[in-house]
C-alpha cells in the first residue's frame, strides 16, 4: 500500500502538480516548436515519453552500479584493499567515514552521452525496421537529444538514487509520468494553437508571444493542483480521515 | 550559409540585439523562464552559460578541422558537458547557496540549444577570433534577455531588484510574477512588446524616406 | 448585357444590389442581446449579494464594471493603432457588444466583498487584456476572461484574497464574522462551523459576492438556459460531475462533515456552473462536448476542493477545462446526417 | 592515491562507455543502414528555406526530394532565382539551361469605369466569395478587384489600382501565390525575357459582341494583331496568345500590332521606361511596411 | 409526426401570392432560351440564325447521358447566339427567339398545359423505358430547383431496388407558391405523373409529402388521389422540409448515406411540378416549354403565379406582375432562403426557376456582422448535423484541412445557419467558398 501510494505520488507529482513543462520549464523548445498540430504534438509527446523511459532506465543502471559513491568499488572492499589510502583521503570522505570512489562528477557527461547514443540507436533501429513509424514518429527523435526534459529526469533520478531514496521502479515512474505530463501539456497547447489559427491575434503577439501567454494561463490553471501532493499523501498514507487530521496551520490560498 | 559570413565585430554586435538569442531566435528558453524569478540567480546563470559558451566555442573552433560531420553534434555536446561540469563544480564550491538555488538548471546548460547552435553555425566553421567574438556577443545578448526578464519579474513580484527594495511598502506585490505562470507571461509580453516596437520602428523608417516611383524603378 | 434596369420606361428604376443568400435573417437575436441576457440573469445574484453584503457588493461590482469597460476601450484603441492583425473584417472590438460588461459583472461577483480596490482593477486589466484582447478580442479567447482575471489576483494577492480575508471578526455585517462554508470544512474538525443546507441554499453565508446564494444562481441560470443564451447541458454536467465526485469523496471518507448536497450548494459551484462554465466562447459547440465539458468541471471542482490547498476549485477547474475545449471539440465533431460524405472522408480519418 | 584511482577509474569508465557505445552505434549504423541520397540534404541546404510552395511542392524539403529522386526541374524555385538553380544543378551535376525569371502578369486591363453591368455587392469582401454571386459585374472572366491576390502576396508586389490588379515588378518574385489565389484564374506566370514584356490583358472567351456588351476595353477577337506579328496567335477562345517560348526581346516588334488593337488589350508590363519615370516623378507611393520578423519558432524548433 | 433534427421556422409569406390563380400572360416579344438549363452537360444548338421555329421544336441537344434537350418556347425566329450568366453563376450560351405570329398564351395556355382530363387507368401497364424516353425527349428536368434531368432519375442503375416513389409537395421555401397553386388547381396531372414515375422506377408505393401549412392543396390532392393508391401525407411545416434527405427521413425514417443519393435507400424523389410535366410528356407528348413561376415579394406591385415560356426575361416577368415597387432592393431568383440574387434583369427563366422574389430594403434590414461567440445556434438548427461556424471560420482562415474534417461537403446550403446566426456571419457564402476551393484543388 505504502509503496503504491508513494508511486502514485511520484506519478501525480510528475504529471500534474509539478508538470515538467509548466512548472520546471524543461522541454520548452519542442513545447513551443512542435505544438502547432495535435497529431504532431501527440507524436512528439509519445516520443519523449519513450525516450525518457529508456534514458531513465540506462541512467539508473549507470548511476546505481557505476557512478554512485561506492558503487563501482564497494566501501568495504575499498577499505580492505587500500586501508592506507583511507587516511589520505579521509578529509575528502569526511564524516561518512567511508572513503570510496565517487564518479558522480562524471554523471553529466555520461548521461548526455547515453541519451545521445540511445536516441541515435533508436532512430536508426526504427528507420530500418519500421519505416512508416519512422515517418510519423522518428522525425522527432533527433529533436529529443537536446530536449532538457530527458536530462532533467535523469538528474532528478541521480539525486534520489545518490540519497538512496529511490529504486528502479520509482525512477521509471517519474520518467514515464514526466513524459505523460509533457504529452498532456503539449497536446493541450496544440489544440489551443490549432484553434488560434482561426483567431485574429494582434500581429505583435502572433506566434511565440501568444504561445507563451497561453502557456502562462495553462500554468496558472495547473496551479489549482498546488498542495495536492501533501494532501493526497495525508489521505493515503496516514489513513485517518481528513476531518480528524487538522492541519497545524490553516491553508493559505496563495501558497 | 556562414561559409564566409560577417566579420568578428559584426557577429559581436549582432549577438547582442539584432539576433538576440532569446528574443529573436527563441533559443535558451529554459533558463530564461526558470531562473529569472530574481535578478541574482539570473546573473549567475548568465555567467555560467557565458563561461561554457565561450570555452566551447573556442575549443570547437580550434578542433574544427578534426570534426567528422555526422559525429559533430555528439562532439559538441560532450565538449559542452565537460565545461558544464566544471562550471557546476566551481559554483558548488564557491557559491553553494546559489548553486543549490539554481538546482538542476546548471547541468541543463548542456542542452541549451543556444550553445549548440553557436557551435554548429559559427564555431565549427570560423577561426578562433571570430568564434570568440561571436560567443561574447551572444553571451551579452543572453545577459540582456535574462536581466530584462528577471528585472520585470523581481520588481513586480517582490518589489525588489537584486534584493534591494525598489517599490514602496504600500504598493501591492504581484506574487504571481515570481511563480511559473509569471515567467511565461513576462517573456510573452516582453516578446510582444519588442515585436510591436520594431514593427513601429520599421514603419517609421519606411515613412521617413518617401519612396517615389522613380526611386522604385 | 444591359445594365440592371427593368425595361418599363415610366418606372424609375430602383437601385438593386446583389448579395449571397439566405436573403432573410431571423430578426430575433444578436450578440449584444445574448450579453444582455447574461446581465439580466445575473440580476437575482446581484440582488442576493446586496442583501447579504449591502453596499460593499455594489461598490465592488461597479468598480469591476467601470474598469473592464475602460480597459476594453483602451485595448481596442491600441489595436486600432497599429496593433492590427490579419484585418478585423468588420468585427471591431468595442464596448457596444456588451461583452466587457459581462466580464466585469462576473468578475465583480466572484470577488470577495473585502478585496481592496486594486484587486478589482488588476483583475479587470488582466481579464480584458490578457484573457481577451491578446487573443484577438471577443469570440477568439481560449480561456474565460473573468476567470483569468480572478485566478491572476487569487494567486497574486494571496494575503488579501485568501480564506482569512473573508472574515472580519468585528465587522458590522454579521455574515462576515464567520468563515466561508468551504474554509470551515477544510479547517474545522467537526460539522459545527459548517452552516446548514438551508442557509447555504438561500445564501446567508460568507463567501465571494455572487457565490453565496445557490437559489439566486439557480433563478438566473434557469432563465439563461430558457433564453438559450446558455447551453443547459453544461450546468447539468457540472452538477452531475460534482455530485458523482462528491459521492466518491464521501464514500472514501464517511466522517467528512460535508455531504453531497453540501458540496453542490457550497462555494461558487452554482455560480460557476450557470454563469462561468456556460460562456459560449470558451465552451464546446457540440452537445456531447458540452456534457463532457460540464462533467469535467464538476469532477475537477470537487477534486481541487478536497485535495489541493485551495478551499474552492471553480476558477481552476474552468480554466483547465477551457484548455481542453479544442480537444473536446475535435473529439466530438457531430456526425453529419447520413454519415460523412465520401468527398470529406479521407480528411476525417 | 584515492584521487589517482578516481581519475583512472573515471577515464576508464568514460573510455569503456565510449567504446561500448561506439561499437553499438557503429554496428547499428551498418546493420540498420538505410540508403538515403546525401544529395537530398545538400539540395535542401541550398534552397532558401522559405517554404513558400511556389515550386508546386509542399515545402523546400519535398522539393529537394523531388529534385533528386523524381528529376524535378532545378529551376522551379522562384525566390531563389538563377543562383539557386545554378547551385542545385552543380549538386546534381546537370547542365542548367538558361532560365528566365518568371513573373506574374494579370490578364485583365479593364479599370472600374471600363467594366459594364456592375451591381453593388454586399457580402464577404473577397474575390472568391464574390465570384460565387452572379452579376457582381457583367464580365465573368475579368478581375473582380477585391484583392485576394493582394492578401496572398508575401512580397507586397500586387495591388488593386482603379479596380484592377496590377503587379509591382520591383517586388514580384514570381512565386505564384497570386496565381493560386485568383478565383478567376486571370493571373499567370510568364518568363520575363526583358525588362518589359508584352501581355494580352484580357481573358474574356466570348465572341466580340458579347465582350463589347460587358467591357469597354476587352479583346473582341478581331485577329488584327495576330496578322501583324508571328509571335501572336489566336487560341480556341477568340483570344490572342503571346508565344513566349520564341519571344526574343531583341528582335520582337509589336509596335504595329499594338497600334492596330482596337481595344487596348495588348499591354507592356515590367519596369517603367525612362519616359514613364519622367511622367510620374513626383508621385509618392503609399506608405509601405517592410516585413520585419525573420525569426520564428519554425526555425528554432530544430534546435529544440 | 416526427420530423428531421434542426431546421428553422422563417415566416412563410405565402399569402402574398397564395391566392392568385395560375395565369398565362401574353407571350413576351422575345425569349432568351439558355442551352444549359439543367445539371449536367450543355446542349449544342441545332438551329441556324434567322431560322423559323415552332413552339416545342427541338433547338438544342447533347449526346451526353446527363443532359436534357432544349425546345423552342415560342413560335418565331432564332436570333444570333449570345451568352448569359444564370443566377447560380453559370455562364451559358443562349438562343434568343423573336416571337412571331400566333402564340400559346392566356387562358388557352393554362388549359392546354394543365387542364383537361388526366386518366389514371392503365398507367401501370405502360412500358417503364417508354416513360423515361418520353421524359428525355420532352427535355424534362426536376422543376423544384436543382434541375436534374428526370430521365436519368427514372432509369435507376441495374441492381438497385426502388420500393418507394416520394413526390415532394413541401415547398418549404418561404414566399414561393408555385407547387401549392399547382396542387390546388391541377392535382390530377400530379397524381398521374406520380403514378407514371413510380411505374418507371418500379416502385410499389407512392408517397406525396405536403407541408401542413397548405390545407387546400392537401385536400385537393387527397381528392384527386382517391382510389389511385397514391398516399398523401401532411407533414410538419419546417424549413427545409423539402430537401430530399430531410423529406425521406420524415416520411420513411431512412437516412440517405453521406454523399449518397436517395436511390441508395430505395427511394426516388420527384417534385410535384415534375410529376405534372411528366404526365403531360407521356400522355400528351408535349415538350417542356412552359413552367409556373411565382413572382412575389414586397418589392412586386401585384404578386402572381405565372405560366410563362422558358427563356422569358426577368424584366418581362416583373412587368407582368405589375412591376417593381419603388423600394425594391434585391431581386432573387427562387425563394429568399436558397435563391440567388440577380443584378441583370435580362436573365432568362430556366426550367429550374421556381420563382422570382423581390425583397425591399425593409426586408433586408440587417445589422453589421459581429464576432462569433460560438453560441452554437447554427449547430442546433443545421438539418445536416454540421458545425457551420467552424466551417465558415476555417474557410476565412484558409484552414482547408479543417473544412474537410468538419465535412464541408455534407452541407446543402439551405441557409438555416445564416438565418439563425446572431452575429450575422455570412456562413453559407463562406461554406460555398470552401467547397469551391476544394473542387478547384
Amino acid at each position: 500500500m505504502e509503496t503504491l501510494a508513494s508511486l502514485l505520488l511520484i506519478a501525480l507529482g510528475a504529471a500534474l502538480i509539478n508538470n515538467f513543462v509548466l512548472t520546471y520549464f524543461v522541454g520548452i523548445c519542442p513545447f513551443l516548436g512542435v505544438s502547432k498540430r495535435i497529431d504532431l504534438a501527440l507524436g512528439m509527446g509519445l516520443a519523449v515519453t519513450f525516450v525518457i523511459s529508456v534514458a531513465a532506465l540506462l541512467s539508473w543502471t549507470l548511476t546505481e552500479f557505476v557512478l554512485r559513491p561506492g558503487a563501482l568499488v564497494p566501501t568495504a572492499v575499498w577499505n580492505a584493499v587500500a586501508p592506507a589510502a583511507g587516511d589520505a583521503a579521509g578529509d575528502a570522505a569526511g564524516a561518512a567515514g567511508a572513503a570510496t570512489v565517487d564518479l558522480s562528477v562524471l554523471s553529466y557527461i555520461v548521461y548526455i552521452f547515453v541519451i545521445a547514443s540511445s536516441v541515435q540507436f533508436v532512430e536508426m533501429y526504427v528507420r530500418r525496421f519500421f519505416p512508416p513509424l519512422y515517418k510519423s514518429f522518428g522525425i522527432f527523435l533527433p529533436l529529443i537529444t537536446t530536449n532538457c526534459a530527458i536530462l532533467f529526469a535523469c538528474l532528478e533520478i541521480l539525486k534520489r538514487v545518490e540519497a538512496r531514496e529511490w529504486g528502479l521502479v520509482e525512477s521509471l515512474t517519474l520518467a514515464v509520468f514526466g513524459g505523460v505530463g509533457f504529452t498532456l501539456a503539449i497536446v493541450l497547447m496544440a489544440g489551443i494553437r490549432e484553434e488560434l489559427e482561426l483567431a485574429d491575434v494582434p500581429k505583435a503577439l502572433a506566434g511565440a508571444p501568444i504561445t507563451l501567454i497561453t502557456a502562462a494561463l495553462l500554468a496558472l490553471a495547473f496551479m489549482g493542483f498546488v498542495g495536492m501532493g501533501a494532501n493526497v499523501e495525508k489521505a493515503l498514507v496516514e489513513q485517518p480521515p481528513i476531518s480528524a487530521e487538522r492541519p497545524t496551520s490553516p491553508p493559505d490560498s496563495g501558497r | 550559409m556562414n561559409d564566409s559570413g560577417p566579420t568578428a565585430a559584426e557577429r559581436f554586435v549582432r549577438g547582442i540585439l539584432p539576433e538576440n538569442p532569446v528574443y529573436r531566435q527563441l533559443l535558451g528558453m529554459c533558463p530564461t523562464l526558470a531562473v529569472t524569478a530574481a535578478v541574482k540567480p539570473a546573473l549567475t546563470m548568465v555567467a555560467a552559460t557565458a563561461f561554457v559558451l565561450i570555452c566551447a566555442n573556442v575549443l570547437v573552433s580550434l578542433i574544427r578541422r578534426l570534426l567528422v560531420p555526422h559525429l559533430r553534434i555528439l562532439v559538441f555536446t560532450l565538449t559542452i558537458a565537460t565545461f558544464v561540469t566544471i562550471a557546476d563544480r566551481v559554483l558548488a564550491a564557491y557559491l553553494y547557496e546559489m548553486s543549490k538555488a539554481l538546482g538542476p538548471y546548471v547541468p541543463l546548460i548542456i542542452v541549451n540549444c543556444m550553445i549548440i547552435s553557436r557551435c554548429e553555425v559559427c564555431a565549427s566553421k570560423q577561426t578562433v577570433g571570430v568564434a570568440l567574438a561571436d560567443a561574447v556577443g551572444v553571451s551579452l545578448g543572453f545577459l540582456v534577455a535574462l536581466a530584462s526578464v528577471a528585472t520585470v519579474r523581481e520588481i513586480l513580484g517582490m518589489g525588489t531588484w537584486m534584493g534591494l527594495p525598489v517599490l514602496p511598502e504600500g504598493v501591492p506585490r504581484l506574487v504571481l510574477f515570481v511563480m511559473p505562470p509569471g515567467a511565461f507571461l513576462t517573456l510573452g509580453l516582453l516578446l510582444g512588446a519588442i515585436n510591436a516596437w520594431s514593427a513601429r520602428r520599421a514603419r517609421r523608417r519606411a515613412s521617413a524616406t518617401p519612396r517615389t516611383v522613380k526611386e522604385a524603378a | 448585357m444591359t445594365p440592371a434596369t427593368p425595361s418599363s420606361p415610366d418606372l424609375e428604376a430602383p437601385r438593386l444590389h446583389v448579395a449571397p443568400g439566405p436573403h432573410l435573417v431571423s430578426g430575433g437575436r444578436s450578440t449584444r442581446g445574448m450579453m444582455v441576457d447574461v446581465l439580466v440573469g445575473l440580476a437575482p445574484v446581484l440582488a442576493a449579494a446586496v442583501l447579504v453584503f449591502r453596499e460593499w457588493a455594489l461598490l465592488q461590482l461597479a468598480l469591476c464594471l467601470v474598469s473592464c469597460a475602460l480597459f476594453e476601450t483602451l485595448f481596442a484603441r491600441l489595436r486600432g493603432r497599429g496593433l492590427r492583425g490579419r484585418g478585423l473584417r468588420g468585427r471591431e472590438a468595442s464596448l457596444t457588444d456588451g461583452s466587457a460588461l459581462v466580464t466585469g459583472a462576473i468578475l465583480g461577483l466572484s470577488l470577495p466583498w473585502s478585496a481592496p480596490w486594486y484587486v478589482a482593477v488588476v483583475a479587470s486589466a488582466v481579464a480584458i487584456g490578457i484573457g481577451k484582447a491578446a487573443y484577438g478580442g471577443l469570440g477568439q479567447n481560449v480561456f474565460n476572461p473573468a476567470m483569468v482575471g480572478r485566478a491572476f489576483v487569487m494567486v497574486s494577492f494571496a494575503s488579501v484574497m485568501g480564506a482569512a480575508s473573508y472574515v472580519r471578526p468585528g465587522a458590522d455585517l454579521s455574515i462576515v464574522t464567520q468563515a466561508t462554508p468551504l474554509t470551515a470544512a477544510k479547517e474545522a474538525a467537526g460539522a459545527a462551523d459548517i452552516p446548514g443546507l438551508w442557509p447555504m441554499f438561500l445564501g446567508v453565508t460568507n463567501g465571494s459576492l455572487g457565490e453565496t446564494s445557490a437559489l439566486a444562481c439557480l433563478l438566473g441560470g434557469v432563465w439563461l438556459c430558457w433564453r438559450r443564451s446558455a447551453a443547459w447541458r453544461i450546468p447539468a454536467g457540472v452538477f452531475a460531475g460534482a455530485a458523482a465526485a462528491a459521492a466518491v469523496a464521501v464514500l472514501a471518507n464517511p466522517a467528512s462533515p460535508l455531504g453531497v448536497p453540501h458540496h453542490l450548494l457550497a462555494g461558487s459551484l452554482a455560480f460557476g456552473a450557470f454563469f462561468i462554465a456556460t460562456d459560449p466562447v470558451t465552451s464546446p459547440l457540440s452537445h456531447r462536448g458540452q456534457w463532457l465539458f460540464g462533467l469535467g468541471i464538476g469532477v475537477l471542482v470537487i477534486t481541487i476542493r478536497m485535495l489541493s490547498n485551495y478551499p474552492e476549485g471553480v476558477v481552476f477547474a474552468v480554466l483547465l477545462m477551457n484548455a481542453a475545449v479544442p480537444l473536446i471539440d475535435r473529439a466530438t465533431i457531430p456526425e453529419p446526417l447520413g454519415g460523412i460524405p465520401s468527398a470529406d472522408r479521407e480528411a476525417a480519418s | 592515491m584515492l584521487s589517482a584511482v578516481s581519475i583512472g577509474l573515471a577515464s576508464a569508465t568514460l573510455l569503456l562507455l565510449a567504446t561500448a557505445m561506439g561499437l553499438v552505434l557503429g554496428w547499428a549504423n551498418r546493420a540498420f543502414h538505410v540508403e538515403i541520397d546525401p544529395r537530398v540534404a545538400r539540395v535542401h541546404d541550398a534552397l532558401p528555406g522559405a517554404n513558400c510552395g511556389g515550386c508546386g511542392y509542399v515545402g523546400c524539403g519535398e522539393y529537394a526530394e523531388a529534385v533528386v529522386q523524381e528529376g524535378a526541374a532545378v529551376t522551379l524555385c522562384a525566390p531563389g532565382g538563377p543562383s539557386v538553380a545554378q547551385r542545385l544543378a552543380e549538386i546534381l551535376g546537370v547542365a542548367v539551361e538558361p532560365t528566365w525569371p518568371y513573373r506574374a502578369v494579370v490578364h485583365c486591363g479593364a479599370t472600374r469605369e471600363q467594366r459594364k453591368g456592375q451591381t453593388e455587392y454586399r457580402g464577404e469582401p473577397t474575390c472568391t466569395a464574390a465570384n460565387l454571386v452572379a452579376d457582381v459585374q457583367a464580365c465573368v472572366y475579368g478581375c473582380l478587384g477585391l484583392g485576394d491576390c493582394v492578401v496572398s502576396c508575401d512580397y507586397d508586389a500586387i495591388h488593386i489600382v482603379d479596380g484592377v490588379a496590377r503587379v509591382d515588378y520591383t517586388n514580384c518574385t514570381g512565386c505564384g501565390a497570386c496565381v493560386d489565389a485568383c478565383p478567376r484564374g486571370i493571373i499567370s506566370r510568364i518568363p520575363f525575357k526583358a525588362e518589359r514584356v508584352l501581355v494580352v490583358a484580357c481573358a474574356n472567351q466570348d465572341f466580340g459582341a458579347d465582350v463589347r456588351a460587358v467591357c469597354a476595353v476587352g479583346c473582341v477577337g478581331c485577329t488584327a494583331c495576330t496578322k501583324l506579328s508571328s509571335l501572336l496567335a489566336m487560341d480556341d477562345h477568340h483570344l490572342p496568345v503571346v508565344d513566349y517560348e520564341h519571344y526574343d526581346p531583341k528582335t520582337a516588334d509589336f509596335t504595329k500590332a499594338i497600334e492596330k488593337c482596337p481595344m487596348e488589350s495588348l499591354l507592356w508590363v515590367g519596369k517603367p521606361t525612362p519616359e514613364d519615370v519622367e511622367a510620374t516623378e513626383d508621385e509618392e507611393l503609399p506608405e509601405r511596411v517592410d516585413p520585419t520578423f525573420d525569426t520564428t519558432v519554425d526555425r528554432a524548433q530544430w534546435w529544440g | 409526426m416526427r420530423s428531421f433534427p434542426g431546421g428553422v421556422h422563417p415566416p412563410d409569406a405565402k399569402t402574398l401570392s397564395g391566392d392568385a390563380p395560375i395565369e398565362a400572360p401574353p407571350a413576351p416579344a422575345q425569349v432568351r432560351v439558355p442551352l444549359l438549363q439543367h445539371t449536367g452537360a450543355a446542349c449544342e444548338s441545332v438551329v441556324k440564325v434567322r431560322q423559323q421555329v415552332m413552339l416545342g421544336e427541338l433547338i438544342g441537344r447533347s449526346e451526353a447521358p446527363v443532359s436534357a434537350p432544349v425546345h423552342a418556347t415560342v413560335n418565331g425566329k432564332v436570333l444570333k447566339e449570345t451568352v448569359a450568366t444564370l443566377p447560380n453563376g453559370r455562364h451559358v450560351a443562349v438562343l434568343p427567339i423573336q416571337a412571331e405570329g400566333e402564340q400559346l398564351e392566356g387562358p388557352a395556355a393554362v388549359e392546354e398545359i394543365l387542364g383537361g382530363e388526366w386518366p389514371t387507368d392503365g398507367l401501370d401497364a405502360r412500358e417503364p423505358e417508354a416513360i423515361a424516353e418520353a421524359a428525355r425527349a420532352a427535355g424534362l428536368v426536376g422543376l423544384g430547383g436543382a434541375a436534374f434531368p428526370t430521365h436519368f432519375k427514372l432509369r435507376p442503375p441495374a441492381g438497385t431496388r426502388i420500393d418507394t416513389l416520394v413526390v415532394n409537395g413541401c415547398e418549404c421555401e418561404p414566399y414561393l407558391t408555385t407547387d401549392q397553386r399547382l396542387m390546388e388547381e391541377a392535382p390530377a396531372p400530379v397524381v398521374a405523373g406520380a403514378m407514371l414515375a413510380a411505374r418507371a422506377v418500379g416502385a410499389a408505393r407512392v408517397l406525396v409529402g405536403i407541408e401542413d401549412n397548405k390545407p387546400v392543396a392537401l385536400a385537393a390532392m387527397r381528392a384527386a388521389a382517391d382510389g389511385t393508391g397514391v398516399e398523401i401525407r401532411g407533414i410538419p411545416t419546417k424549413y427545409p422540409q423539402g430537401a430530399e434527405k430531410q423529406l425521406i427521413l420524415t416520411l420513411l425514417g431512412r437516412r440517405v448515406p453521406g454523399g449518397g443519393l436517395p436511390l441508395h435507400v430505395g427511394v426516388v424523389v420527384v417534385n410535384v411540378g415534375t410529376a405534372a410535366a411528366l404526365a403531360r410528356a407521356v400522355l400528351r407528348g408535349g415538350a417542356l416549354t412552359h413552367r409556373v413561376v411565382t413572382v412575389t415579394g414586397a418589392g412586386i406591385e401585384s404578386p402572381k403565379n405565372l405560366l410563362v415560356p422558358l427563356g422569358t426575361r426577368y424584366a418581362d416577368l416583373i412587368e407582368m406582375a405589375g412591376g417593381l415597387a419603388p423600394d425594391a432592393a434585391r431581386v432573387v431568383a427562387g425563394g429568399p432562403m436558397m435563391g440567388f440574387a440577380v443584378g441583370d434583369l435580362t436573365t432568362p427563366v430556366t426550367k429550374g426557376t421556381t420563382g422570382v422574389t423581390v425583397l425591399t430594403a425593409a426586408d433586408l434590414a440587417r445589422e453589421r456582422e459581429t464576432a462569433c461567440v460560438r453560441c452554437g445556434r447554427c449547430v442546433d438548427v443545421c438539418p445536416m448535423g454540421l458545425v457551420p461556424t467552424r466551417l465558415a471560420l476555417a474557410v476565412r482562415a484558409g484552414a482547408w484541412d479543417a473544412t474537410r474534417r468538419y465535412s464541408i461537403h455534407a452541407c446543402m446550403e439551405c441557409g438555416c445557419c445564416a438565418w439563425e446566426c446572431p452575429a450575422r456571419i455570412p456562413l453559407v457564402q463562406l461554406i460555398r467558398v470552401g467547397k469551391a476551393h476544394r473542387n478547384a484543388a
